[in-house]
């Protein structure tokens, strides 16, 4: 299945869930903060999250600011 | 040293919070933000860039600072709340720094977002910390909404101008009912100490420190300067005066009548 | 913790100096002393009532700190380098804060009469530290005839209105070939910080201390405040600009093009 | 014999030094400037200068100033 | 004699717009008014005392100045609205100077409700001129909404201070779409002419007039510091500079070389 | 229109001096002096360049106007008093800007040479008006040794920076015997006005009339700002005040109790 | 009839409108502005609006303000 | 004779005076002024005043100033 991640495609799969594409992605879940579909999706659910064809998801982290 | 300030029902030790963007490094960072005493340190919410995976800002924070996130790119409430929710689903703390900034040029917040804004989050649980225009009116519709604390700037971000706002600031902390944090602007320790001074509770710092020569130097120096002016606000100030006062006797050696 | 001051070839390590006037009493004067860490405390010269012998003020200061004796109560150069002969032959340093006042009301110094007794109390082997009018051209001349430092004043004696002839005292700092100590006028902390940090290499507090509330506190503060100012033009402090500069992001979770 | 001291006129024996006139008068020597006829003594020298009748001495000391 | 400032399509000749309040007699207000050489004069609207029915002020208006009815005591945009509406519909004019003022202590207004009436009033067809903080964001928004002007505070009504938020207007002007007129807190002609160099279309001054010992002299005072600030900002002022320059040559009589 | 101003038992109409400096060409002085209506205008003496004589100033300047001849480019009281007794032989009047000034950088005066200058000028029948840092001790020598006027400068020559001495020239106002006439600095007429409203007698500029876009237009809006200034003086200004008063009823309709 | 006016009670005879009231009043209608029952009464209509028993009216007019 | 005028040797015809060199030099008297040895010389005196020779003249006049 596909999901667009930060505006990308990106090939999933089935059972794929929150935490193993982060991890697919080289992304330390630690500070990784995930929006799917538009919702925040609970740090505690990143492994219960199963993925789904079409979900959108934006990967976002603490950077630096003022 | 100084008394403790209170947000929200914490105790901070210090009452000076830094930010951490404009760092020439994160080594400088790191090193700026131990000087610097403080236990609140501000970062923004980006997207992760999927083709260059940095190291994450906070691998290179000091134990024991804590993270307060900001909503810095949000030119609407809506954007605001949305950066507040993912960051706190995340695992950051349910503290934020709410700014509402719809102009580019000189990163004014919006009074009406933000108030909106404020409400939401508050609702919602969050410990709000709005980043304002020095407006005695709108500190109040904030303090109505539950707001833990007001963040009135002091002059524009990155200038370095000092308490440019000074006059509408003093009003904001003869009548604040939650702590009034100066924010943007405070270009020197003698910036900081000023705020303090006036009565503020304590005051946010950034560009100063990340763009001066020294940053870890002048992370201390603002150190000082915040616990200058707070020792000196509970010490009593004198009044100013227009006319001389003498120091000294004005006989000298003249016989006294 | 600073870099020392070097004054005459001595080195101090504090660049605060203040004065031993108008306290409640000697003991908030010791106090206040010891708290603002300084090693050169001013005291004038009076004459002693028979009829009632207090106690010297000296008895009352901490080890360690060294007399600078003023000329305070001199209108004239005479006046002037009376008191300072005086004061050397009974066993004070010969070091002098020179003053000559003529004005009992706003206590400015006089340009003319300051110079000459300047030039015969250095002849005199004297070392001299005048108190003057932020004036660039009299600085040089008191330089030339060979005083140790200058002692420009920020706003008249005890006003507390901080440092009203900025401008001056800014070239002064420029064009300085011996020390520049701030004296006179400053009332808080930051005003003394703001002086370190446009270069000033010292400053003297005496009203804002002993007037204080709690003087022990407000040395304290004064001496927060003067680590800051130098700390701080020691690390490079940035430029005033007349735009904003972003701290944080300004893309938030947008996607970047 | 007479001096004036601070203006005043005081009964000095023959003899009686600057310091011996500071003990008189309860001044610790500490401290104590003189001036005596418009020159300052120099402290080493207040037990070897004899006052004589009519000198006029200014006794003063460091005082509270800024 | 200066270029006309259009408010709303309207051309006006001065660039000077008097209060009516707080003098001593209607004649005093008179003169001053006619002294001033205003074309535009507020009034505010209040219930007629039906024990005592004085003269209408109105009556004391010289011939040919048009009437700016304020939303004084209006705490609320509802209030202000229901101010507005009675003032046109009883025959004063469909322009009005909306101020919303919820504190009684500093009289700054509620950028909130202000905008609220703001746009509730221009979609009833009246000439909106709100009062208010200086906020560029607000007055974007007020621009936005159809506001004829905006009219930020220089600083608290009545206090004289002058322009204590002067950096906030700076960037009003330098945005500004529609006239940007500054009111309140004005105490001089001197900060008048400032508040025209710097590029406001106009001032609005009452205190400083009505309360001055010759109040017909210092309403021409003003003017002519109004005329003097908006030729000034015509002719080009120049920067200022950090350093010296020299009007006349250095070399006096000596030889050049 | 305004009360005239008294030097040396001259009565002048006109409170604002002008400069001939720094203008583009001889027609726009002359544009500009006319514009001011000035009655003073200040002239340097220089030498003649024998292989390009240009046409004379004074051949530039319209009727009416007197010369005030200046020391310029003297950095002793020599060469001043060299300069002085020239143009006077010469046929310029015996009044005369007395300026000393050794340092080319700040173009700060001497103050010990220009008093020297002073009381040797005043004894040979000059009509002495000396330029000053400002000074309140200097001045009263100056008065002591006969002046006809003191000049203080606001900021360094050139700068436009406006009155950076304010405090000092204050002093200088409230203690004078002859008029003091602010000189140097002032960049905007409200500059001038300010001066004007804290009590000075007269200003003189030059660069910012001559370095203008348009001198004329400048030289206009000074005018008008010097009389708005002193109008305002004599009007009595108000005193400026902390808090707010209302210029409205702050009951609006509500009814009142 | 009756009608408040200012949070007073004021008699009113049939017939009397806005116009004839403010006439009793002693105000002028020049400047008086009328808000009846909540709304405002435009002046050309101060004549032709009657008064009904228990109408309430606010009269106001121009103050000095600023 | 020669005489300095302005740092500059000048021929000067026998009976010279300071009015008859300024006019050969082109200088409207008006305004120049003149100094003579170190010496200013009163404007009425110019035609009266014979050059000599070895004299050092100073020739000035009014310039744009502040």
């Amino acid at each position: 299945m596909t999901v667009t991640v930060n505006g990308r495609a990106q090939e999933a799969a089935p059972g794929e869930t929150v935490e193993t594409l982060l991890e697919r992605l080289g992304l330390a879940a630690r500070y990784a903060l995930v929006e799917r579909n538009g919702e925040p999706v609970e740090r505690e659910r990143y492994g219960a999250t199963a993925l789904e064809d079409g979900d959108t998801l934006v990967v976002a982290r603490p950077v630096a600011g003022g | 040293m100084n008394d403790p300030l209170v947000i929200a029902g914490r105790e901070l030790r210090s009452r000076l919070i830094t930010g951490t963007g404009k760092y020439s490094s994160p080594e400088a960072m790191r090193d700026a933000v131990v000087a610097s005493g403080c236990e609140l340190v501000t970062v923004a919410v980006g997207r992760i860039d999927l083709d260059s995976v940095e190291e994450a800002i906070t691998d290179h924070l000091p134990e024991g600072v804590t993270l307060l996130p900001n909503t810095a790119g949000s030119a609407t409430a809506e954007e605001a709340v949305r950066i507040a929710r993912l960051a706190r689903a995340g695992g950051l703390p349910d503290w934020i720094k709410l700014e509402v900034i719809p102009d580019p040029r000189w990163l004014l917040p919006d009074p009406v977002e933000t108030l909106k804004a404020a409400a939401q989050l508050v609702g919602e649980g969050f410990t709000v910390l709005p980043y304002v225009l020095p407006d005695p009116v709108l500190q109040r519709k904030l303090e109505a909404v539950g707001c833990a604390a007001v963040m009135p700037l002091a002059s524009p971000i990155g200038s370095g101008s000092g308490l440019k706002l000074r006059h509408t600031i003093e009003i904001m902390v003869e009548q604040a009912e939650v702590p009034v944090v100066v924010d943007a602007g405070l270009g020197a320790p003698s910036h900081a100490a000023e705020a303090m001074e006036l009565g503020a509770d304590a005051v946010l710092v950034n560009t100063a420190i990340a763009r001066a020569d020294d940053p870890a130097a002048m992370a201390r120096a603002f150190r000082l300067g915040v616990e200058a002016g707070r020792t000196a606000r509970l010490a009593g100030l004198i009044e100013e005066r227009e006319t001389a006062e003498p120091s000294s006797p004005l006989g000298g050696l003249a016989a006294r009548p």
